[in-house]
């Protein structure tokens, strides 16, 4: 009896972590709104369990196959499926989104409306399932739909707890991201038609859709559906003024979400739907991404490097590192494709505890000015210590996580791209200035006035909050072959479709 | 007298009290006078309707029409004790308006110039009889024919529940 | 073997762990025992390595580190010749300054701290030298830069300190770029980064390879060793990096880390022996770096400053010497080096630290008397700066000198612009010692803490109420390192011989490591006793001039050098060639401003075009909400408009 | 007596009843103006039955008088409705709908 439990349980994980956040979203908005300890604790709960279950993930198939596949059908008149499956790729970014909800649990004691928490943590429960089910989605259908899905509750996560300009950033975020994906909807239609077309039935499955060969211009219009909705959520160049907006204006968690998960969901769109399903379209593509991605490096570094607001300065950084990104996933090198997903990991775990730290620092004296604070290493060594090595993680310092993505994506980039690779290279110089000279206005130096002298130094809680970030830090900087062993196949087996790659 | 030449008088008698009676409507600017008027109208549209040997219709139509309609009409305008309307001034929309209702009329009749019987066909002048109407409606159209007395029944109760005065709290406004 | 090659690199990362976690329950006592002890420890295993050593390079893998579809990098470690010699330098004379540095640091509040970051870079020191790969030479690199950075930032309530070690890290990271190209080309030519593995390659593929690609590593490579090792342009990092503590100054930024540069090219030799290009760019930029500090050495007043303009001018002869071909000259020089700089930095510091924190030469003087033992000391290291017989400098800058004299074309010439600022190094440091020791004593009067100096570190050093008329000697802790480099700075020619003197134990330990090297340059040129005589009378001669002129023109006090210059050439030198103001204006202004232009543009224009596409489509909003007017009339004629006009085409 | 004739008057009543909504700016009289564009409508109606000789016409006629019947109690108590809101019959005062 209890095996067979165990088994259902067992064939149904990725459905059992997609949902029970919204299980727990339910219980949660049917709880009391005034006793905020119960509120924290269910949610804490629900998201610490589904936090374990995602660990289960890590069992996935490292032959670089889906696991844990579940199919059922759900609109079998246009072949559109419930599927979910895992591979290496999305197998980390599941860890990632579930490890970052409780995180983002911790930094609720400071909510612009604390009457409204229990808003928040519904919305922070809701994001975790559309964030979980867009890793596990195996078909295009249902990867649109939590697509879409991410963005409600952010939206108002941001719109409703956030800065002075909140309903502005809120807005934004939400346009650019509703006007990426109505082209990428458009293309996800036109290849379910083209497939009927082809096969004569309905499918939107994504390995059923990777047998169909479209030609080239075909290619090149639904690849520009894709790469547009995946290119705002980079963010890539020229459309990425939403993020500086987005992030300075949300709550802690808000940002950390963002950070950590939400950014990536472009990335990992093109690793996913892009380059697999259009591989022609992805080389022809290659060289404008390519630009834009170096573009963003440098510009995002410098963008960074101007700011005088922290939360900003986190952003731009985003925008430079996600860009590092991008420039090993279109160097279509075995090597800088594993770096760039390493990279995302990275980025989410470095960019997410920066914001976790700089919200912090906001939380104690509603300020985010670069020159307010100084000598922070001295009114408040924890957390100065904390930002400092998180900085130095967020600069590619070889031992901690940054280097290795950073420096797999240059190497490798450099095999097919050897420009590229050298210019993106100058990212490596730029970051280190603009992360220090903020460590140095915020950490060093006397404090700027009398109310930067006393600071409460970390808490317990967000010593708690941090710590599994800085671990990882130190893990995947010291052994990142852990995931390095089950990213690798599953790059290969999306690499695939591209055919002529080393 | 030549039943032809009588029905071509009473056409043009009919038609031209319409005429002059839609104008008056338009053109009085007391609403009492339009309203009288527009009963002009009506029975000479019944008139026509006679003409055309439609006589269920033309029954229907004083009775509903001259009768119930232009009698609300009426105790509409007693009620909200309307006098004279105000001087209305010339703006390019009225201007354009009185254009395009002119404009109007010939485009309808160029329009309808090719269409339809050529002026001068014969016409039968059978349809229109209680006898016809009865069995389209019952055999035909019957739910049509029901769904129109749901109709005036939704009517009926909507204009009492718009009509009726509500209960404000903070007294009339 | 492997034991002890992985305790040597584990023991210094074990403690800086203890330490972080102990830090607030360790007493300063136990917390300097563990600091020590992770050095010492070290320092025994590579003596017992040493020992064992047989000539074959011994490898130990921890883990493996990276994997990719060819990228391979394992955490290991590889003990050949090079590296030991290099791991004997860095165990034994960190361990001496961490001792010092227990005396030295005795009342600074933040002592756990000190010793956390002093053996976290010993350990990042270890990973560079001991590192099998590249890439695991690249972590030691970086971390060596890290550690610079948290100490010369060490007093950070200071701004200026913190300003300093940014400045370090971000010129530093400038020559990391070029050492991850030159990575990164390797790993795209070789398919391994593995230095053993590499060098074997090169050396074996020597006639096939691409002259430009090897020229392209080797001179990426050497833009790396630019930043680290404090060469031209990058070398200006490194004067403002005395900001730090002074054990810091003697142990990374004279003895060891700014060695690396040296160490690099040294492991790579033979990419620098196939391309002669690169050789020359490396001598003559050694050359010029020697020569231009020395210049700015000559007019310095900060007693640090002195030395670290001495230390880029003497790796700039390292530099000269791996150019023109003479490994191990260069690395003899290495290891001298950094036992009379240590020295020197170390004596220096127990100046400053009798001073209470006193940095300007022109304030002291007379001080033999008060501080015998930092004199004494501090007089051999002079000597042997300045390269007088038979103090350790001598030997191997003369061997340096030699080498490059004896050669032709531009070598030769190089060399005698090496013997300039050989002279130019002895007159700048008997002038410095002649200031600090003797003459007059021009401390204890006037402001304390010069405005031009770093005014660090009171906030830890309660010295205030002492008196200031009289400095006393250091304790134990501190001289006793002192005793040791100074037996070391004296004794330390002894381990290359010149070669009429068959006694070459350096050259022949190192012989391994350089053979492909030499297999491509051809053997090193012997030369005659007379003309080794001849070069060593020479430098000598110049020495010993330029030291007695030197201490004779200061030996009774500054002199009109006690007031600032204010034209001419000394201006120049005193104000550093201006070479920081013309970066200033030159490259970091003009960076600065891109970037709040970057800043402006995505405002302006990026945010503006999507602000303004926004405001188009809600202006385009407004125009159709005036169709809406509401008035009944407006919708009425364009309802029967469209009727009409639909009439018009559907009959 | 031909069809066209009829039509011909349908669409004088029409256009007569189109320009008094547009013209008239009392919402009553606007009214009126609607009532006759109806019964324009239904001569056509009944014009056309009777010359295509198919009862269909009339009876549409017939609904569409019902339905004028409903539209007219239901217009007219909006009107009181407004009224008793704002003591006015003229169009140009009802501008709720204003965007």
């Amino acid at each position: 009896m209890a095996s067979k439990k165990e088994s259902c349980v067992g064939s149904h994980i990725l459905s059992l972590i997609t949902f029970l956040p919204l299980l727990g979203a339910l219980v949660v908005a049917l709880l009391p709104r005034g006793g905020h300890a119960a509120l924290r604790g269910a949610t804490l709960v629900f998201s610490l369990a589904n936090l374990l279950l995602s660990l289960t993930v890590f069992g996935v198939d490292p032959s670089g196959g889906m696991s844990f596949k579940e199919s059922a059908e759900w609109i079998p008149t246009l072949g559109i499926s419930y599927g979910l499956g895992i591979d290496g790729i999305a197998m980390p970014l599941v860890i990632l989104a579930c490890l970052v909800v409780p995180i983002c649990i911790a930094t609720t004691h400071h909510l612009r409306d604390p009457s409204r928490l229990k808003e928040y943590l519904v919305f922070l429960l809701l994001m975790e399932t559309g964030m979980v089910g867009v890793f596990c989605a195996t078909d295009l259908v249902l990867f649109y739909v939590f697509f879409e899905l991410t963005l409600v509750p952010l939206y108002f996560l941001i719109g409703m707890f956030g800065g002075e300009k909140r309903i502005y950033a809120a807005f934004k975020f939400f346009l650019f991201t509703a006007a990426g994906s109505l082209p990428m909807l458009v293309s996800i239609l036109y290849l379910l038609w083209s497939y009927k077309q082809s096969h004569g039935a309905w499918s939107a499955s994504i390995a059923d859709l990777r047998t169909m060969s479209l030609t080239t211009p075909e290619q090149m219009w639904v690849f520009g559906g894709f790469a547009l909705a995946f290119a705002i959520k980079v963010p890539m160049f020229p459309l990425h003024t939403w993020l500086p907006d987005a992030h300075v204006q949300a709550p802690t968690g808000g940002s950390i979400i963002l950070a950590a998960v939400m950014l990536k969901l472009g990335t990992y769109g093109f690793i996913r739907l892009g380059i697999p399903l259009l591989p022609q379209a992805a080389q022809a593509y290659a060289t404008p991404l390519l630009v834009l991605a170096v573009i963003g490096v440098i510009y995002g570094s410098y963008l960074a490097w101007a700011q005088d607001d922290l939360k900003k300065l986190v952003a731009c950084s985003s925008v430079a590192h996600m860009g590092f990104v991008m420039v090993g996933l279109f160097a279509f090198d075995k090597d800088a494709v594993r770096g760039a997903m390493l990279q995302m990991l990275n980025h989410g775990i470095s960019t997410g505890a920066l914001f976790l730290l700089v919200g912090a620092i906001y939380e104690r004296r509603h300020r985010r000015g670069l020159d307010d604070f100084g000598g922070l290493a001295r009114v408040a060594p924890g957390l100065a210590l904390a930002l400092i090595i998180t900085s130095m993680s967020s600069i590619g310092l070889p031992g901690l996580n940054g280097f290795v993505g950073e420096f797999m994506i240059i190497a490798g980039t450099f095999k097919t791209q050897p420009l590229f690779a050298v210019l993106t290279a100058l990212g490596v110089l730029l970051g280190a200035i603009y992360m220090l000279q903020m460590v140095r206005r915020v950490c060093y130096g006397k404090p700027k006035s009398e109310e930067a002298k006393h600071l409460t130094d970390i808490t317990p809680t967000e010593k708690l909050a941090f710590a599994p970030l800085l671990i990882l830090m130190f893990w995947i900087g010291l052994k990142p072959d852990f995931l390095l062993d089950k990213i690798g196949p599953a790059v290969d087996a999306a690499l695939l479709a591209l055919g002529t790659t080393p | 007298m030549d039943p032809e030449l009588a029905t071509t008088i009473a056409f043009y008698v009919f038609a031209l009290l319409a005429i002059a009676g839609s104008v008056g409507v338009v053109a009085n600017k007391n609403p009492v006078a339009s309203a009288m008027c527009l009963v002009a109208t009506f029975v000479a549209v019944a008139g026509l309707y006679l003409t055309l040997s439609a006589t269920f219709l033309a029954a229907v139509q004083i009775l509903v029409y001259a009768g119930a309609i232009m009698v609300l009409f009426l105790f509409v305008i007693m009620l909200l004790n309307l006098s004279h309307e105000t001087f209305e001034g010339i703006s390019v929309r009225r201007t354009m308006g009185g254009a395009i209702a002119f404009a109007f009329i010939f485009i309808s009749i160029g329009l309808l110039w090719g269409t339809g019987p050529k002026p001068g066909e014969a016409m039968s002048v059978r349809p229109g009889t209680g006898l016809e109407i009865g069995r389209t409606f019952l055999k035909d159209y019957v739910f049509p024919f029901e769904m129109a007395s749901l109709l005036l029944l939704v009517a009926m109760i909507g204009a009492i529940v718009l009509a009726r005065r509500p209960k404000l709290v903070g007294g009339d406004r | 073997m492997e034991g002890l090659i992985q305790t040597i690199v584990l023991a210094p990362f074990v403690s800086v762990a203890l330490l972080f976690l102990l830090r607030r329950q360790l007493p300063k006592s136990a917390a300097a025992v563990i600091g020590c002890g992770a050095v010492l420890v070290p320092f025994l295993c590579t003596v017992a390595a040493f020992f064992q050593f047989d000539g074959t390079p011994v490898t130990a893998t921890l883990t493996q580190w990276m994997t990719g579809s060819v990228l391979n990098v394992p955490l290991a470690f590889r003990l050949d010749q090079l590296s030991l010699t290099w791991t004997l330098v860095v165990t034994g004379i960190g361990f001496l300054i961490h001792v010092y540095s227990v005396g030295y640091m005795h009342e600074d509040p933040s002592f756990v701290r000190f010793f956390t970051y002093l053996n976290l870079f010993v350990g990042s020191m270890l990973c560079l030298v001991l590192g099998d790969s590249m890439v695991l030479l690249f972590l030691g690199w970086e971390g060596v830069g890290l550690c610079s950075y948290l100490l010369i930032g060490f007093w950070f309530d200071e701004e200026e300190n913190a300003k300093a070690g940014q400045k370090a890290f971000v010129v530093n990271r400038i020559g990391d770029l070029g050492f991850l190209v030159a990575m990164v080309l390797v790993f795209k030519q070789f398919g391994t980064l593995n230095i053993a593995d590499v060098n074997a390659m090169a050396a074996a593929q020597a006639a096939t390879l691409d002259p430009t690609l090897v020229t392209s590593i080797a001179l990426a490579l050497f833009v790396g060793c630019c930043g680290k090792s404090a060469q031209l342009p990058l070398y200006t990092w490194l004067p403002d990096a005395m900001a730090g503590p002074t054990p810091v100054s003697a142990l990374i930024h004279a003895a060891t880390m700014v060695t690396a540069g040296i160490y690099l090219v040294a492991r790579m030799s033979i990419f620098f022996a196939m391309s002669p290009t690169a050789s020359t760019v490396v001598a003559v930029v050694g050359c010029a770096t020697a020569l231009f500090a020395a210049t700015i050495g000559l007019r310095q007043r900060d007693i640090k400053k002195v030395l670290a303009y001495s230390t880029v001018s003497q790796l700039g002869y390292m530099f000269l010497a791996l150019g023109i071909g003479a490994y191990t000259a260069g690395v003899f020089h290495v290891i001298t080096h950094a036992f009379f700089k240590a020295l020197l930095f170390l004596g220096a510091g127990s100046v400053i630290h009798a001073l209470h924190h006193e940095q300007d030469a022109m304030r002291m003087g007379g001080l033999k008397k008060y501080l015998p033992i930092t004199h004494k000391t501090f007089l051999i290291g002079s000597l042997a700066l300045a390269g007088i017989a038979p103090f350790a400098g001598f030997f191997s800058k003369d061997k340096i000198l030699g080498a490059a004299l004896y050669s032709h074309g531009l070598p030769q010439l190089l060399g005698v612009f090496g013997l300039i600022t050989a002279l130019m190094t002895a007159f700048y440091t008997f002038r410095l010692y002649a200031l600090v020791f003797h003459g007059e004593e021009r401390f204890g009067h006037g402001a304390h803490g010069h405005a031009d100096h770093g005014a660090h570190a009171d906030a830890g050093h309660g010295h205030g109420a002492h008196d200031h008329a009289k400095p006393h000697e250091s304790p134990l802790t501190m001289t006793f390192p002192l005793m040791v480099l100074a037996v070391l700075a004296v004794l330390g020619g002894a381990l290359s011989l010149p070669h009429f003197a068959h006694f070459d134990m350096l050259g022949k330990f190192l012989e391994p490591i350089f053979a492909p090297a030499y297999a491509v340059l051809g053997a090193p040129h012997e030369h005659s006793v007379a003309q080794e005589l001849g070069a060593m009378l020479v430098s000598l001669v110049l020495a010993v001039g330029g030291a007695w002129y030197g201490f004779s023109k200061f030996s009774e006090g500054p002199g009109k050098q006690a007031e600032h210059s204010t034209k001419g050439l000394p201006f120049l030198l005193e104000n550093k060639w201006f070479v920081d103001e013309i970066y200033n204006v030159l490259v970091v202004g003009p960076m600065r401003a891109l970037s709040h232009l970057a800043g402006f543009f995505d405002r302006l224009v990026v945010d503006g075009l999507v602000n303004g596409v926004a405001g188009m489509v809600r202006s385009a909003g407004g125009w159709i909400r005036m169709m809406q007017n509401g008035a009944l009339h407006t919708y009425a004629l364009l309802f029967i408009l469209g009727a009409a006009y639909l009439a018009i085409v559907l009959l | 007596m031909s069809v066209f004739h009829y039509y011909v008057v349908a669409a004088i009543l029409f256009s007569i009843g189109a320009g008094g909504f547009l013209l008239r700016r009392n919402l009553l009289v606007m009214f009126m103006s609607v009532e006759l564009m109806l019964n324009a409508a239904n001569l056509c109606l009944v014009a056309a039955s009777s010359s295509f000789d198919l009862a269909r016409g009339s009876s549409f006629a017939l609904v569409s008088i019902a339905v004028a019947a409903a539209e007219v109690g239901v217009g007219l108590a909006i009107i009181i409705a407004w009224f008793r809101l704002r003591p006015s019959v003229d169009a140009g005062d009802l501008q709720e709908l204003r965007g």
